[in-house]
């Protein structure tokens, strides 16, 4: 059945979102963590799209893993900057 | 009338065209800010006229051109009319304060304070939780936007810790949103209101986290430290909008979604609320930044409002009320300290004496304090009153402790700052600019105005009641005439108000007639010695009439509320009178502190009094049903602190002796009848002779005999004069007190003469010694002696005084003891009647030290050029003394309508009076026969003495016996310094200030405790998240595991 | 019987949770601030879950949904047009964070959130 | 170690909270009262096949107003650290192959931006997904040449002028139809053309510049972000 396959991938993508999410917590490295942020919102997009939310599935997209993250490395850039 | 869409349309189209303009044309662009925002406030305060006296109806705006559920409605009825008015109005004004700054950052900052204004607009008015959500960002944005005007390092981190914090409180919010919807299956308040989600496990929580999300948005304890960094660290104008418009909506937002969460929500509401506001005041203890300080209790006084709002379902009706007072002032005034910390531009208490520099901001400045701690007549005082008395109503015993005790706290930092800025010199100016002085002068209209606006609330007929209050007023007013012509018309305003109520009351009600007597009588005595101040004497006049206006509203109250504010007009009066001493700051202040203590005992116990009672008429003090041995210990205790009964006696010494030598005998002369007053009334409520066995009236016998005997003995050790005079007051009250305590014709008929006495006595005493101190320069009596030889007449008068008071034939004070040990006898209270009589013995001790080291012995060097007291000073003297010799010649003059009156409450009469001798079981005694008989005596013995110490040898002023002064303490070798080493090594120990200690360590334990408490706020960002988690984990847990 | 809405709601709540758990024990400022993005998307997937009905399209009303028939075809698109608003202010959000991110950081040469304590008690 | 205990009772509690709050869900068969409304009327009240649209713009304008008010303010705050800005900007020169790519790009994705954000009404997407794909060219545009970014006045201008006018089309509905932001004072058109559905194109047009504008804004100002220690 199509729904069956719709949970397999539902569970699939729960588990490498948590994934993701421990990695942007706990990397060591910030522009890593940053792009597992964003790779959370990108697989969330999709996950959106199994909900049937297009809208919201687009928007996360660009928003959440495009915009955000570039935010994110501009933050980040001028703080690194700073150290050097 | 303006659709209230129009805030949002205005607002929004005018923040997004100032993006237009670029740094060139800043000044258009600031027209059009100042424009927006006036229209906004416009359309408000149209809507609230428009309610208040058009009799508009609520008008609900449906967007998108439905009806909701189906689209986002916003609400205009009269709360929201007021709440939006109340925003926009500090918005505007705090705009209008911040033009510097508007100036210096341009559109950006006009872009981020109008958005922050439209958006507390829309979630007051808004009826969808979800737009309530946007707009709440919008405001919480714009906030943290706003303490990036400082561009300091710190107000930098504030904002962030506010962003953050806003964002994880938001993030819940919407969880609890999305919930909500789920099972409510609407976004539409009212929808949700009907739909009673509480009712199930899950919608609960729902409801939950979206009331949680509200509450911390008010700052709660302990989940608060991210907006006391925000008050601290931000700019005054960012400080005055967090706390009167930013906390103003989110009181109302919690107000309008509080009933989702039925009666347990009530409940959990109203603990919080309660916590926040003890627990901030608490800590406000400890703080020395003034923006800090606000800060606690600016997070205090919403505590309250929420706590108000939890309330709900016992206070009823008139929660709106009660809510609405008590925000209007902590709005009103809040703002305006806000402000004048941005005038003052300094954070340091200690230099908020600046403001004497400018005495209107200092008056601006007392006012809003005063405002602040529920001071009558401001609207947060009818606030808590109709809060306790409903409380009281609804028998709520212990809010109403927690609600009183947390306004303690309060006072006292609010207090000790008032102390500051009223005392302490300082020689810089405050920057005058008027932008930045019409907001705060305005707010202040505006609160004094709405004083008028309670007073006809409350007492639409009887507005005569406050004929003194409206004096006390025109006495502000005429602040900037000469003192002479402010005297002759503070004396002439009481002397017509006297001959009005002696109209009003004589022969129809002479126990108030009686106390009118004394206390106008005496105050028009106590102004006299005013005549000889030059300049303006700035601050006198309004605090002395404001005392006896209280006086004299306690005379003509008729029911509690009347007899409340009066008190505390008394008490402000007379602290803001004590206060003008040298060296009052601390004694003023702890003054301060006893009497609202006392004042708080005396609210609660008038809440427990007419508790089931229909009225608050006085006479609900004679049918108590709730609580009435607590409410009767409860209104002594407040009576007792003003006349500073054993244990609530520290204030007094000090207070008295460091005041203004002309303010000592007002406040001690007359002031401290004012509790006798009470306490009076109290009784004969309780049933005058049924209270006779009474366990609270034997006690305060007691509590009378200890008084005595300590304060005379504390009086006998006394090296300053003024303390000395001071101490033996409380001795005297102490007999007062026992007096009356002994609920028999005779004890209140001796009471009263000694009121009468002590009255008159005291002044002389305080008058006589006062001129003394200034014609010295010291209070010291051992740097004074032989001054009869300069100040005769002054001496007289003390002398005669020291007679009355130590009850020797023939003065008036004989009457009263003899009175007194007759009604003691026939009382059979033996053992208290002789600690009274050891006391009285004492009382020799004292009365001779300051007779002798003031005026007699060795004039001191530098007093040979000491003048006669002025004249101003012996003309009330002379006119008491005349006074004490009618009343001690004819007494039955005085006593005879006192003891008829006195029959009404003891109808069995011991004391006959025939002619002028008066009668008892145990004797007579005829005032005019010892006068005579002494006066012989007198001279008999005067004549022996001068017939046989003709021997007696004048010492001259370089006597050897007097070269031996030891330079480096020079007072050892003075007679009177340290006279009675020998009684204080013996007894010295009962006048030990072992109270003093007591409550000593009772301030420094709550001073240590709010120490302790603020500790939790670290700093550190992090544990604030984890603070807001944790506190609405917890609260979680408690309701629904009980843990 | 698991179905797609408790598998997303529990990755919602999870996510949620591991980014309350970066909030509370991450020191970095940055890391504070990715936590916080990752609870926002948590609450976006919870609130998306919620409005789902299983076996339906999205709320498109276009040749394959009737118009008609929609309210028995489509999903609810009431969360998601509020996840759309809330997804943008999250952005907003988390770009102002990061500002002021990099201000302290200039300001204290450190992105360590316990050295900003300048201002307590 | 023991805080970190405690933090993860916390953290448990708060999943307790959460977890409580969703015990009585059950999975839905049908649509709740308004949103079945939504779904029956939406299309004829609206004109917009895209029921989120119609939500987004019509039922929830005001919502819709808000956010884009939100991402204005960032970009207004932002502004805030701008009183002293140097001009200088932090990237280094880009390589000729980005330079060029991104000329090739930015037209066609300043033209993908404009065709999501006009077919809101039909399709998936919208003003908000449309402005930030057109704020992805923009930023495309600084990391090509950081030196000559787009003119920071035309932006200003373009915000300013697509907020205002979705300020003045929600005043006119309360003018011209049933209410503020009321997306029917113009007629509904045949369903299915990219002109109908009333002003709601237009609204996501304006929508679309100014989240575009503001996005775009808002790394901009990051880009010039705080430069001195001190003020």
């Amino acid at each position: 059945m199509e729904s069956n396959l719709n949970i397999i991938i539902a569970i699939v993508l729960g588990v490498i979102i948590l994934i993701f999410a421990a990695l942007a917590i706990y990397h060591k490295k910030l522009s890593v963590a940053i792009i597992a942020a964003g790779a959370v919102s990108l697989l969330a997009s999709i996950m959106y799209l199994l909900l049937a939310a297009p809208d919201v599935a687009m928007t996360e997209a660009a928003i959440g893993s495009g915009l955000s993250v570039i935010i994110f490395f501009y933050a980040l850039n001028k703080i690194r900057k700073h150290h050097d | 009338m303006v659709a209230p869409i129009y805030i949002v349309a205005i607002a929004l189209g005018i923040a997004f065209s100032l993006g237009f303009f670029g740094k060139k044309s800043t000044g258009f662009a600031t027209g059009l800010f100042y424009a927006a925002l006036a229209a906004i406030s416009f359309i408000s305060v149209q809507w609230f006229t428009g309610f208040i006296f058009n009799g508009q109806s609520s008008t609900e705006v449906f967007t998108a051109g439905l009806k909701p559920p189906f689209s986002i409605s916003l609400q205009m009825g009269l709360p929201e009319a007021i709440i939006t008015t109340m925003i926009n109005l500090a918005g505007f004004m705090g705009a209008v304060f911040f033009a510097d700054q508007l100036k210096k950052y341009g559109v950006h900052l006009m872009i981020t304070y109008l958005l922050l204004i439209m958006g507390l607009n829309v979630i007051v008015m808004t009826r969808d939780i979800f737009n309530l959500f946007v707009f709440l960002e919008i405001s919480s944005i714009a906030m943290a936007g706003m303490a990036l005007v400082t561009q300091e390092k710190k107000s930098v981190q504030a904002g962030f810790k506010y962003l953050i914090a806003t964002a994880i409180i938001s993030a819940l919010l919407l969880v609890g949103i999305i919930l909500t919807y789920n099972y409510g299956e609407s976004l539409y308040i009212n929808d949700l209101l009907a739909a009673n989600l509480t009712g199930i496990k899950a919608g609960a929580t729902a409801i939950f986290l979206i009331l949680m999300p509200v509450i911390l948005e008010l700052k709660p304890f302990p989940a608060n430290g991210w907006g006391l960094d925000m008050y601290q660290a931000t700019h005054p104008v960012v400080g005055s909008l967090l706390s009167a418009a930013s906390a103003t909506a989110s009181i109302f937002v919690l107000y309008k979604l509080a009933p989702l969460g039925g009666d347990t929500g009530m409940q959990v509401i109203a603990v919080l609320g309660g916590l926040t506001f003890v627990a901030s005041n608490l800590m406000g203890l400890k703080q020395s930044h003034a923006g800090r300080m606000l800060g606690y209790s600016s997070i205090a006084q919403t505590g309250l409002v929420m706590m108000v709002i939890g309330l709900q379902p016992v206070l009823g009706e008139h929660t709106l009320f009660i809510g609405f007072s008590i925000l209007l002032t902590h709005f009103l005034a809040k703002a305006g300290l806000f402000w004048l910390r941005g005038i003052l531009n300094t954070d340091k208490l200690k230099e908020w004496g600046k403001l004497r520099n400018t005495p209107l901001l200092l008056f601006v400045f007392v006012l809003f304090i005063v405002a602040l701690t529920g001071f009558p007549p401001f609207p947060s005082f009818f606030g808590k009153w109709e809060l306790v008395m409903q409380l009281a109503n609804s028998g709520h015993g212990w809010w109403i402790a927690f609600i009183l005790l947390g306004s303690l706290l309060e006072a006292v930092y609010l207090f000790r700052w008032v102390g500051y800025s009223l005392k302490i010199k300082s020689k810089e100016q405050t920057e005058q600019k008027a932008h930045k002085l019409i907001p705060v002068y305005l707010f202040a209209g505006i609160l004094l105005t709405s004083v008028y606006f309670y007073l006809s609330h409350f007492y639409p007929d009887s507005m005569m009641q406050y004929v003194p209050l409206a004096f006390v007023a025109l006495m502000f007013v005429l602040e900037f005439l000469p003192a002479i012509i402010k005297n002759i018309i503070s004396i002439g305003g009481m002397a017509a108000y006297s001959w009005l109520l002696t109209d009003q009351y004589l022969g129809e009600d002479n126990l108030r007639f009686f106390f009118a007597l004394i206390f106008l009588v005496g105050g028009i005595l106590t102004m006299i010695p005013g005549f000889r101040q030059k300049g303006k004497r700035v601050g006198f006049y309004p605090a002395a009439v404001m005392m006896y206006a209280g006086l004299a509203m306690l005379i003509s109250a008729t029911d509690l509320l009347q007899f409340f504010i009066a008190w505390e007009i008394m008490t402000l009066g007379s602290y803001l009178l004590i206060i003008r001493g040298k060296r009052s700051i601390k004694h003023a202040f702890s003054y301060m502190l006893f009497s609202l203590g006392g004042a708080f005992a005396m609210l609660a116990g008038f809440g427990f009094a007419q508790a089931g009672n229909p009225g608050i008429g006085l006479d609900v003090l004679a049918n108590m049903t709730y609580l009435p041995h607590l409410t009767a210990i409860l209104l002594a205790i407040g009576f007792m602190t003003k006349t500073a009964a054993l244990g609530l006696h520290i204030w007094l010494p000090g207070a008295h002796a460091e005041a203004e030598s002309d303010v000592s005998p007002m406040v001690s002369a007359i002031l401290l009848k004012a509790g006798v007053f009470g306490l009076m009334l109290l009784f004969i409520g309780m049933g005058a002779e049924a209270a006779g066995g009474h366990p609270l009236v034997i006690a305060l016998g007691w509590l009378g005999a200890l008084s005595a005997l300590v304060g005379n003995l504390a009086a006998s050790f006394q090296e300053d004069a003024k303390k000395l005079l001071a101490y033996s007051s409380i001795g005297q009250l102490g007999y007062i007190l026992f007096a009356f305590s002994m609920m028999t014709h005779l004890g209140w008929l001796a009471g009263l003469t000694y009121v009468a006495g002590h009255a008159s006595y005291k002044a002389i005493l305080f008058l006589g010694i006062g001129a003394v101190v200034i014609r010295t320069g010291t209070h010291n009596m051992y740097q004074m002696g032989g001054l009869i030889k300069k100040m005769p007449l002054t001496f007289i008068g003390v002398l005669f005084a020291i007679i009355t008071l130590a009850g020797i034939p023939p003065l008036a004070g004989f009457a009263g003891k003899w009175l007194f040990y007759n009604a003691v006898i026939m009382k059979g209270w033996y053992l208290q009647g002789a600690i009274v009589f050891t006391a009285g013995i004492i009382a020799f001790l004292y009365s001779f030290r300051i007779l002798y080291a003031v005026f007699l012995g060795q004039l001191k060097d530098q007093h040979r050029k000491v003048k006669e007291a002025p004249i101003t000073y012996l003309i009330p003297m002379f006119i008491l003394m005349v006074g004490i010799m009618i009343f001690s010649a004819q007494p039955h003059l005085v006593l005879k309508p006192l003891g008829n009156m006195i029959s009404g409450f003891f109808p069995s009469n011991m004391l006959d009076w025939n002619g002028g001798t008066a009668l008892t079981s145990l004797g007579y005694w005829n005032g005019f026969q010892v006068a005579v008989i002494i006066m012989i005596m007198f001279a008999i013995l005067t004549g022996w003495l001068l017939l046989t110490s003709r021997k007696a040898k004048k010492v001259g002023q370089f006597n050897i016996v007097y070269a031996a002064e030891r330079p480096e303490r020079p007072e050892t070798t003075h007679m009177a310094y340290n006279m009675f080493a020998g009684y204080n090594k013996a007894v010295g120990f009962l006048a030990a200030p072992g109270i003093t200690n007591i409550w000593r360590k009772i301030d420094a334990f709550f001073h240590d405790l709010g120490d302790w408490m603020r500790r939790i706020y670290s700093g550190n960002a992090q544990s604030y998240l984890i603070h807001i988690v944790a506190y609405t984990v917890i609260v979680f847990m408690i309701i629904n595991f009980g843990i | 019987m698991i179905t797609l809405e408790y598998i997303t709601l529990g990755t919602g709540i999870l996510l949620m949770l591991m980014g309350i758990w970066g909030l509370f024990t991450q020191k970095n400022l940055i890391k504070i601030v990715i936590g916080f993005t990752l609870v926002d998307t948590g609450i976006h997937i919870l609130m998306v879950s919620i409005g789902h009905i299983k076996n339906r399209t999205a709320p498109i009303i276009d040749d394959a949904v009737n118009a008609s028939e929609a309210a028995d075809k489509v999903v609810d698109p009431i969360p998601q047009a509020m996840v759309l608003t809330a997804i943008v202010i999250g952005l907003g959000i988390t770009a102002l964070m990061l500002t002021f991110v990099v201000k302290m950081a200039k300001d204290n040469n450190s992105l360590n959130v316990s050295n900003f304590k300048s201002l307590k008690w | 170690m023991i805080k970190k205990l405690l933090l993860f009772v916390l953290l448990a509690g708060a999943g307790v909270m959460f977890w409580t709050g969703i015990s009585d869900y059950e999975v839905k068969q049908d649509l709740n009262p308004i949103a079945s409304y939504y779904a029956d009327q939406g299309l004829e009240e609206t004109g917009a096949a895209n029921l989120v649209t119609a939500v987004v713009v019509r039922y929830r304008g005001l919502d819709t107003l808000g956010e884009v008010v939100i991402l204005f303010l960032t970009a207004s705050i932002l502004g805030f650290f701008l009183i002293k800005r140097d001009g200088k900007n932090d990237f280094r020169e880009s390589s000729e192959i980005l330079k060029t790519a991104s000329r090739l790009l930015e037209p066609i994705i300043i033209l993908a931006g404009v065709y999501v954000f006009v077919n809101g009404h039909l399709t998936p997407g919208g003003g908000f997904q449309g402005g930030a794909i057109l704020a992805s060219a923009l930023i495309l545009a600084y990391l090509a040449n950081p030196n000559d970014s787009i003119s920071k006045t035309l932006l200003k201008i373009t915000e300013s002028f697509s907020g205002l006018s979705f300020v003045i089309i929600g005043v006119l509905g309360i003018i011209l139809a049933g209410g503020f932001l009321d997306s029917t004072l113009l007629p509904a058109g045949s369903i299915g053309n990219l002109i109908s559905a009333g002003v709601i194109p237009i609204i996501y047009l304006f929508v679309g510049l100014k989240v575009g504008s503001e996005l775009a804004g808002i790394v901009t100002n990051l880009k010039y972000a705080p430069k001195n220690e001190s003020e």
